[in-house]
């Protein structure tokens, strides 16, 4: 996509979550709905404060854990029982029990791959660049101990006089725009 | 504070996963294909002959029967190269002062043998047998080709384990009457080219061979040329005990119930019975070929 | 190749009725499965003795060759190039000093391994390409080869204990395998260890291999010249002194005597070390007939160990044969001073020291009723009173139905007593049977040898020609030979190396190995065999006929036809036929030696015994390495010998009690001293043999015996004197230092209390306790156990057969095709190890040395294992053939993660060794521990000769490859092959294994279990079969029948109790 | 130093002991946000390394470099190098193999099985347990590959098409463990990673020079924090946390297969699976220890891994210490209440056989002196005594494995081919030698990593409490 002019949004820092999840849920109240926080450790109250409340992570996970299950048990029987079956110490050819084994691994291997692998895309790392990285007091303290929250441009309601009025309201120790 | 990194570098970031995992791929089926390729196999390829002996010449152009050269190969696991007397045995009137034949006279003079390359080379832990195959019914060609087509020698198929099993798996695809075992230009039998064969009376230690009889012409009609099996004919072909004991009694052809067919798969599963091949199971075990 | 090619005597055994000739072969079988060297079929082509020999090139033309060659290549063909004779010759010329490590194959061989090593690290195998290899046809091909289908030709090992008829199984002309002659009346196929160990003997690759003359290369003419000079010379053979090993060859014999009468003042002396005063160099032979003995006594005489007997293989199959059902058992009792497989086997067994045999034997006499023979006065103990009385009961009680057998090594007058017992007995002529001796030339050995030093040292001997002997390593030590032997003006070596006495004759002549040259020879029973060559001497060598035809008016005459002229006189009718029939039979039908001869009357003297607690030192001949003449044979020496399972070494054999009354341990050293000379030797224990003295084998000690036989152990011959060759008091004491000896089986004695399954006493092996315990490994009865309880072998706790329905899964059948089984019997099996050998020839097996057996590296697909029941101060021991037991449900199968062994249709244990990577994961879940891992590059892969040697049809299995008994797989599928291609069934027999064939025991039993009509069937269904371990439901193909031994109830002991564990 | 000398009042009290419990602190007060991304991010972020450091990574290098030696030597020669042999042909490389891996255990256990039970204080010490579990199951991996016979083969354990058309064979626990090993491994890496992306944004806001923003740029993914990337991070992590705790039981669970399934006295055995497991977390806390204890002290790290994780660990350990203990009881009383002939054998040829010091010895460290002292509390919190008894019972349980493996082999069915066994100097250069691989790693980790979870640390100081507003004003941070 072609770079973005203007605007990202602006940008609220404060000192303490509690602050953070307050004006947050304002915000959310206030009707915005483009808006995120960001802080150095999870805080869930923010996330349910912006209407964040579930995610697809476990459903990928699950995904991912029947299809190793099943092409791994497949794969075994079909080599044992098909492509070359042999007499293995008078054992039977579909030694199902034996199998479970690596089935249960791949299981576990798939599905912890596609949980990772499946959060990171769908938080939409990686993602070196980010217009937020641009406001200058973002990257001294949001992975440190400061806690922001950004309305973005895109939301209809954004306005950058009032936008900002409205942010002023909300105390925060600082309110900055941030470039795309 | 500035940005580490420039934007491009998103769509970059993402990219090269995408493109790690295609490269991994790639590198998979490269591997895959490689190791099945006449790099690996030499299949099909010319090796540099000390004298460049044309099948061809000798096999279509003479009409040379193979055993002439490849006297072993029903007796033995062994098919056997033609010593240089072999050779002498022409060469000594034609082609006296050819230059290409030098290395021959060579040997002939000097007691050396010609060093030829092996051209269909097995690894030495697999244990190949001619006899059993040429008196089951698997033809030359089957595996070596059309050798009559070939003026350099090469070999024809991987000779890999998979193509083995390919046959020993499903034998019936490739079986063909004993008589036909020498023919080069053998084809398939089809609604034009159907074949005949009738079993005799088969009985304990008479080789299956003589006990089946195929023709390629209708024997209803016109007395049926029966293909004779040259191993059973010759006495002592082979001075083994055991084997064959004194010449087996050459069976008169009668034109007796012969059966028609039209089709690969119906004749070899008639030969499949008719000359008691061992189940794919037997066959493809382990100690068949590896000792 | 061969000459014999265009002989018409060369046969292929196709009237035989075995079925081990039927062979398909891969032309490159021989070669490594891992990194493939050059072509071993095409080599044998390329003998030295072929190639003629060229211009010398010089170094330019060397790397010229080189130039264009890279990596791989490269070393190959450096290889090949050092091997050619051009190359060497240019080296040799270039820098001489430095000449042999580049044309020596041993040294370049421990480079080009690391070399092949990294190849295969390089390459990841399944990716590399092969290297291309050349095919070298034939110029002119031989009428009767069928190149991939063996020859067989008929021969005999002569030996100085009688000639073995062999049949040599030949792959284009290359002898790879001995065995026994099946048709042959006298061994009837079996074989022994050194028959099987020829084999390497011909191809070591240590043989001399050029004429010398004081080190340097001459002619063989120019020594046959210089001879015919000097004898000539001599006018009558004056100072012309022959000294050789027994002569056994009648033609050699006739030579000789031409020889006499043309240069009657010319001297033969035999020497045999192994057998100077013997009844082997003696005028009379005795054969006994043991399957009309219900009871045998041995004298000292160990007739069921191996071929150092005369007559081993056809009495330990007579033995054999009424041990096989209980309804006809015979006894053995044995009185012997050392421990031997014959008293080991014995129903009852009397340990006693060697110079209380003879005395033993006069009081036995004495008892049986001999006339004019009285006990000696000896304070006997209480036991060996009642054993003596017993057996003095016994033996009358069956007069004409047993035999007294003398040993070898004792006084002449255990010979005679023993004689003169049978002939009191009335044995002569039913189990006894006396001729003149098969050795046609007897004379007493040690006063001829005493001559011999005599006319050395008077300055007598002008020439002196030794004939396959070795004076200088094994001559009588007292006589000083080395000094002597400097004394005379010529000395010529004829040899198979270049020995101890081939280092410092003037001359040395290779001589041609038995299987190079033609000869003759009688067996046990008198009945000539010819020795027909299988290939044309590899380096040239000589026979000794040729030499002595040198004197001869016409000295080229060959062996050949001197060995005809002589059967002229033996072989009835027309010649010619008669001729080839003997080749091909491999004997001259009746030339067996008439019964003519009476035994040397007893003259009255028995030596009286040294004081009991005199340390007594008895010598007898290594029952691998013989008198020292097997020293390089690889096999040989690595063969555990019988009872102690001790290898590559000889040792100072004590017994327990001794152990500790001189305050030693084993593997510390000890000095024996015999009349002040001394040799320093370690100390092994054997159980069972007679307190305060010295058991020590012959034969090793080797200075020059080559790569594999020199220094190993220690030479004994350097204490035996010429008037005490058998035994001598001396002293032992402890030295410093250890010697760690390989034994390849652990015994400890069993501490445990009978609260752990022991016996509480300290005196039993623990091996011993547990194997015939609960694990009843070994299972047997006494006759009237049998009669009792003729189930015993299947009844009870921990006994009970392999029950089907046991396994959770559904069972694989094998009802359809052939199911292979064999049966072992433990009656039968003597531990005489001949099985073992022949597994080595067969299945290409490596040789690891003395420091790779020591950690228990040994790859003997088959062993022998033996148990010491009862107290080892006087045991029983059971010898238990060991080998792949084709488990149907394999745990080794279960386990691998490749599937390099799995289960074929007829439910054998396949192992396929060029897929397996080497876990060993098959060998730690294998119950009985019967898989061998290439735990470094064992197989040879650089020694040309050796690739000569190797079974084509087998593959030689590389580094880090796992392997084991196969059953000769390649036997089975050269068989069915045939059988397919000539639409039959496969007769019963007609697929023997190796061990089987070589087994003179009869004792091993294969075929088909799905025939109910096979052998192997109807001693599966023996009451008395039982499987190893069956309560592990392995199933195991190989059953073992229980043997039943048949004591005499006067002396019977009482047996061992077996606690159960109350854990 | 023990909590006795602390009196409630003085200010080393207050922010030591937790009064509520009178336990020690999972972090003691006075710890804020700034003040743990400074303690953390600097001993990565700080531009002169300790020459303590470079002491360690030099002994952790040598010992890998011997590593090296032997394994060409290895690969030249082959396995016969190594004291392998009949009837053991299973020896230090398989008894290393399945050490290493149950000392990785550790790892996961603390960062997945405690994280499901919420324990809290596990926080500042997942993060280099997790590596620990990862260098560990690298050092194991090594040895199946190194000891077969033809590791240039080892591939075929893999099921691929290749032209042989052969496949592996199912119904062998060391195919299993191909797949549990490799899962493991991944997984592990996964987490481990997942976990540190969040501190390497940390590290490259923090960081000066512009390699290492780049590099830590890199190794963040851009990670900025958002709380909808948190909320999806923090489910991924108890799902992978849920996914690895079945796994972690399962792997050593797969390495008991390797004897539990094949037939040998001493091998054949259901107690197995849960013992290995027990004694794979015994000793991995040992190991966690064992580098905890310095680590702490030689980056001044008291004030956030506190006597307070020792102690717990303490505790763990003496747990799986019994449930080991009671594995071996039962092998005993299994060899007597079986009544079995080749149990009670095996068992006797342990205790009394040629080889029995090497049971006693396990014995000792595993059992006698650790499940003794470690009741005390005193003794729990004494720094040394821990290390030194980690140490103690890292080799008993390297023993426990040679008991295992080779007095179950050296005598087994058959006694004619029973043998026995000594280490060569190959055998002791490559254990030895993944032991110094091992620590090299490690140190490696500790400089370039967060071997802390800041995030995590975070998330349990009083300032991560919400309140309400009025409350709001000036809480400590």
């Amino acid at each position: 996509m072609p770079p973005r002019e203007g605007i990202y949004g602006l940008l609220a820092e404060f000192d303490t979550p509690s602050d953070l999840v307050r004006a947050a849920q304002k915000s959310y109240q206030d009707g915005w709905r483009r808006l995120d926080c960001y802080t150095p450790y999870p805080v869930e109250e923010a996330a349910e404060a912006i209407g964040f409340h579930r995610n697809k992570v476990p459903l990928i996970t699950l995904i991912g854990g029947l299809m190793g299950l099943t092409a791994m048990f497949l794969l075994e029987t079909w080599i044992s029982t098909l492509a070359y079956p042999i007499n293995a110490a008078g054992r039977p050819t579909y030694s199902w029990p034996a199998f479970v084994v690596p089935a249960y691994e791949w299981t576990i291997l798939w599905a912890g791959l596609s949980a990772c692998y499946g959060m990171f895309a769908l938080c939409g790392l990686p993602e070196p660049y980010h217009p937020l990285f641009n406001a200058p007091n973002f990257r001294t303290g949001a992975t440190d101990d400061k806690f922001f929250l950004c309305l973005e441009a895109l939301d209809p309601k954004f306005d950058l006089m009032e936008t900002r009025a409205f942010l002023e309201t909300l105390e925060p120790v600082s309110i900055v725009e941030v470039e795309y | 504070m500035a940005q580490i990194f420039d934007r491009s570098s998103n769509g970059l970031a993402r990219m090269s996963l995408v493109l790690t995992g295609l490269i991994v791929i790639a590198l998979g089926v490269t591997l895959d294909q490689l190791q099945r390729s006449p790099w690996v196999t030499r299949q099909g390829q010319r090796a540099e002959q000390p004298v460049p002996f044309s099948h061809k010449h000798h096999v279509a152009g003479l009409g040379l029967q193979c055993q002439y050269c490849h006297t072993t190969v029903e007796d033995s696991s062994y098919a056997g190269i033609p010593p240089t007397r072999t050779c002498m045995n022409c060469h000594a009137q034609i082609w006296t002062d050819a230059q290409i034949l030098e290395p021959v006279r060579q040997s002939w003079a000097t007691g050396q043998s010609i060093p030829w390359i092996r051209v269909h080379d097995l690894p030495d832990f697999a244990y190949f047998n001619h006899e059993i195959h040429v008196n089951k019914g698997i033809g030359c060609a089957t595996c070596h080709g059309r050798v009559d087509e070939m003026p350099l020698m090469y070999a024809q198929n991987t000779l890999q384990m998979e193509w083995c099993l390919n046959c020993h798996r499903n034998p019936a695809k490739n079986l063909r009457p004993t008589s036909e075992i020498y023919n080069m230009a053998w084809e398939k039998p089809s609604e034009d080219r159907p074949v005949w064969c009738s079993v005799k009376q088969e009985q304990e230690g008479i080789p299956t061979a003589q006990s089946v009889d195929c023709t390629t012409t209708d024997p209803t009609q016109s007395g049926p040329q029966v293909a004779m099996f040259q191993a059973a004919a010759e006495p002592g072909a082979s001075s083994e005990p055991g084997v064959l004991g004194e010449a087996a009694p050459v069976p008169v052809p009668i034109p007796a119930s012969y059966q028609k067919f039209t089709s690969q798969d119906q004749l070899g599963h008639f030969l499949l019975k008719a000359y008691k091949i061992r189940n794919p199971r037997d066959l493809t075990s382990c100690e068949v070929c590896h000792r | 190749m061969s000459s014999l090619m265009d002989k018409p005597e060369s046969t292929t055994s196709n009237t035989m009725g075995s079925g081990v000739d039927q062979f398909e072969n891969n032309p490159q079988a021989a070669v490594a499965a891992q990194d493939s060297g050059p072509d071993s079929r095409q080599n044998s082509r390329l003998e030295p003795v072929q190639e003629p020999m060229q211009e010398p090139m010089t170094l330019v033309q060397v790397r010229e060759k080189l130039k264009n060659a890279k990596g791989k290549r490269y070393w190959r063909s450096v290889d090949e190039l050092a091997d050619t004779p051009e190359f060497q010759a240019a080296v040799e010329r270039e820098f001489p000093a430095s000449a042999q490590e580049w044309v020596d194959p041993v040294s370049r061989r421990g480079f080009m391994k690391l070399m092949g090593a990294s190849m295969a690290l390089a390459g990841l195998a399944g990716c590399t390409k092969q290297p291309e290899e050349t095919i070298y046809p034939y110029v002119k091909a031989p009428e009767d080869l069928i190149l991939g289908r063996p020859n067989y030709f008929a021969s005999a090992h002569p030996f100085v204990t009688g000639a073995i008829p062999t049949l040599v199984k030949a792959d284009s002309y290359r002898p790879i395998k001995v065995d026994g002659n099946p048709e042959h009346t006298y061994n009837q196929g079996s074989s022994d260890v050194f028959t099987q160990g020829t084999l390497l003997d011909l191809y070591d690759p240590d043989r001399s291999q050029k004429v010398l003359y004081d080190g340097e290369n001459r002619e063989y003419q120019e020594f046959a010249q210089a001879l015919q000079d000097a004898v000539s010379a001599s006018k009558d053979g004056t100072g012309i002194y022959f000294l050789s090993a027994t002569i056994t060859s009648p033609t050699l014999a006739r030579q000789w005597s031409e020889v006499q009468k043309a240069y009657p003042r010319a001297k033969l002396v035999q020497y045999d070390p192994a057998a100077v005063g013997t009844a082997l160099t003696g005028a009379t032979w005795t054969q006994y007939a043991l399957s009309g003995a219900d009871v045998i006594v041995s004298l000292d005489a160990d007739f069921l160990s191996g071929a150092t007997y005369p007559g081993f293989h056809k009495l330990v199959r007579d033995y054999a044969e009424r041990r096989k059902t209980p309804d006809n058992l015979n006894r053995v009792y044995a009185v012997e001073s050392s421990t031997t497989t014959t008293g080991m086997k014995a129903e009852h067994r009397l340990g006693l020291r060697a110079s209380e045999i003879p005395a033993f034997a006069a009081a036995l006499a004495a008892a049986v009723g001999v006339a004019g023979v009285s006990a000696p006065s000896y304070a006997w103990t209480g036991e060996q009173q009642n054993f003596l009385a017993a057996l003095a009961k016994d033996l009358k009680a069956n007069a004409g139905k047993s035999a007294v057998i003398p040993g070898l090594y004792q006084d002449a007058s255990v010979t005679a007593l023993a004689a003169a017992i049978n002939q009191a007995l009335g044995n002569v002529g039913k189990t006894v049977l006396i001729t003149q001796s098969i050795n046609p030339l007897p004379s007493d050995q040690i006063a001829d040898m005493k001559a011999l030093a005599a006319d050395l040292n008077a300055g007598k001997v002008d020439w002196l020609v030794m004939l396959n002997s070795n004076p200088i390593y094994n001559a009588p030590a007292d006589l000083e030979f080395a000094t002597a032997f400097n004394k005379a003006k010529v000395t010529a070596h004829l040899g198979l190396h270049v020995d101890e006495t081939g280092q410092i004759s003037n001359w040395h002549i290779p001589a041609a190995h038995m299987l190079e040259s033609w000869s003759d020879a009688r067996s046990y029973d008198g009945t000539i065999s010819i020795v027909q060559p299988l290939i044309d001497p590899l380096y040239g060598g000589k026979s000794a006929h040729q030499i002595l035809q040198l004197l001869l008016n016409e000295p080229l005459l060959s062996p050949y036809d001197a060995v005809r002229e002589t059967q002229k006189a033996n072989i009835k009718g027309d010649f010619e036929t008669g001729w080839r029939k003997a080749l091909h039979d491999g004997w001259i039908a009746d030339t067996a030696l008439p019964a003519t001869a009476s035994a040397a009357a007893f003259n009255g003297k028995v030596p009286t015994p040294s004081s009991k607690d005199a340390i007594e030192i008895i010598f007898r001949p290594d029952p691998n390495i013989y008198d020292g003449r097997f020293s390089n044979v690889g096999w040989l020496q690595e063969l555990p010998k019988p009872v102690i399972s001790l290898c590559w070494d000889n040792a100072a054999i004590i017994s327990g009690a001794t152990l500790t009354k001189l305050g030693v341990e084993e593997e510390d050293i000890v000095e024996l001293t015999v009349n002040g000379r001394k040799v320093k030797a370690p100390v092994v224990v054997s159980p069972g043999h007679p307190d305060n003295s010295v058991t020590v084998y012959l034969g090793y000690g080797r200075s020059y015996a080559g790569r594999v036989g020199s220094g190993a152990g220690f030479n004994a011959y350097l204490i035996r004197a010429s008037d005490a060759p058998f035994y001598e008091t001396g002293s032992i004491r402890k030295v410093d230092g250890k010697w760690g000896v390989a034994i390849t089986k652990s015994h400890y004695q069993d501490h445990r209390s009978k609260l752990f399954g022991g016996q509480g006493n300290g005196n039993n092996s623990l091996e011993a306790d547990e194997a015939l315990g609960e694990r009843a490994i070994i299972r047997y009865a006494t006759l009237d156990q049998y009669k009792a309880d003729p189930g015993f072998a299947n009844e009870g706790f921990d006994r009970e057969k392999t029950n089907m329905s046991t396994s959770l899964f559904p069972n694989w059948t094998y009802t359809e095709a052939n199911a292979w089984g064999m049966s072992i019997d433990m009656a039968s099996c003597t531990g005489c190890n001949a099985c073992i050998v022949s597994c080595y020839a067969e299945n290409n097996i490596a040789v690891v040395g003395k420091q790779q057996v020591r950690i228990g590296r040994d790859m003997q697909w088959i062993r022998i294992d033996t148990y010491f029941e009862g107290d080892l101060a006087a045991p029983r021991a059971h010898f238990q053939p060991m080998t792949c037991q084709q488990c149907e449900n394999a745990p080794c199968e279960e386990v691998c993660p490749v599937g390099a062994t799995v289960h074929s249709p007829e439910g054998l244990n396949v192992m396929v060794y060029n897929r397996c990577v080497g876990t060993r994961y098959c060998s730690n879940n294998c119950p009985y521990k019967v898989r061998r891992f290439n735990f470094l590059l064992f197989s040879d892969y650089e020694t040309e000769s050796l690739k000569l040697m190797r079974n084509p049809d087998v593959t030689v299995r590389s580094r880090g490859v796992m392997e084991k008994c196969s059953y000769c797989i390649q036997r089975i599928q050269a068989v069915k092959i045939d059988a397919d291609k000539d639409n039959r069934a496969i007769k019963d027999g007609e697929i023997i294994t190796a061990c089987q064939q070589a087994c003179p025991t009869r004792a091993i039993t294969f075929g088909n279990l799905n025939d109910k009509n096979s052998k192997v069937a109807k001693l599966r269904a023996n009451e008395r079969s039982y499987q190893l371990l069956a309560d592990l439901n392995t199933r195991p193909r190989t059953t073992y029948v229980a043997a039943v031994i048949n004591p005499n109830s006067e002396l019977e002991e009482t047996p061992v109790e077996y606690a159960p564990v109350k854990g | 130093m023990a909590t006795s000398e602390l009196k409630p009042g003085n200010p080393e009290y207050e922010r030591r002991i937790d009064p509520a419990t009178g336990e020690f602190r999972v972090i003691e007060q006075g710890q804020t946000f700034k003040s743990v991304t400074a303690k953390i991010s600097d001993i990565v972020l700080t531009p002169h390394t300790p020459m303590g450091w470079f002491a360690f990574f030099a002994v952790g290098g040598a010992g890998a470099t011997m590593l090296m030696v032997a394994l060409v030597w290895l690969f030249l020669k082959g396995v016969g190098i190594w004291a392998i042999t009949q009837p053991v042909a299973w020896g230090f490389a398989i008894i290393n193999f399945v050490w290493w891996i149950g000392i990785g255990h550790a790892g996961t256990l603390i960062s997945a099985i405690l994280l499901l039970f919420k324990q809290g204080w596990r926080n500042a010490i997942n993060r280099f347990a997790e590596a620990m579990t990862i260098f560990a199951v690298i050092c194991a991996g090594l040895f199946p590959l190194i000891h077969v016979g033809r590791p240039w083969l080892g591939y075929w354990l893999f099921p691929l098409p290749f032209t042989m058309t052969v496949w592996p064979q199912f119904r062998s626990p060391l195919l299993w463990d191909v797949f549990a090993v490799s899962t493991y491994a991944t997984i592990s890496v996964v987490f481990w990673y997942m976990g540190m992306v969040p501190d390497f944004g940390t590290l490259r806001d923090r960081a000066k020079h512009p390699l290492v923003q780049w590099f830590y740029g890199l190794l963040s993914l851009g990670w900025r924090g958002s709380v909808r990337h948190w909320a999806r991070y923090e489910t991924a992590a108890l799902l992978l946390s849920g996914l690895a705790t079945p796994l972690v039981l399962s792997v050593h669970t797969v390495i008991s297969f390797d004897f539990a399934v094949a037939v040998l006295p001493g091998w054949h055995t259901t107690i197995y699976p849960p013992y290995f497991v027990a004694g794979a977390i015994y000793s991995g806390f040992a190991m966690v220890l064992s580098l905890a204890i310095p680590l702490r002290k030689f980056y001044h790290l008291e004030s956030l891994v506190t006597e307070r994780h020792i102690d717990n660990m303490g505790k763990l350990m003496l747990t799986t210490g019994f449930i080991v203990a009671y594995g071996y009881g039962m092998e005993a009383f299994m060899a007597w209440y079986s009544a079995d002939h080749w149990e009670a054998f095996t068992f006797w040829n342990r205790a009394f056989g040629p080889m029995g010091w090497s049971y006693w010895l396990l014995l000792t460290c595993n059992l006698f002196i650790p499940l003794t002292t470690l009741w005390s509390r005193k003794l729990r919190v004494n720094m040394t005594y821990m290390f030194i008894l980690s140490i103690i019972v890292n080799t008993g349980m390297w023993f426990e494995r040679f008991v295992i493996i080779v007095t179950s082999l050296y005598r087994d069915f058959l006694p004619s081919a029973w043998g026995t066994y000594r280490g060569t100097k190959w055998d002791y250069m490559t254990f030895f030698g993944t032991v110094g691989l091992f620590l090299a790693l490690f140190m490696l980790f500790v400089r370039f990593a967060p071997m802390i979870p800041m995030n995590e640390i975070k998330l349990m100081l009083p300032g991560a409490k919400i309140k309400p507003k009025e409350a709001a004003a000036g809480d400590g941070r």
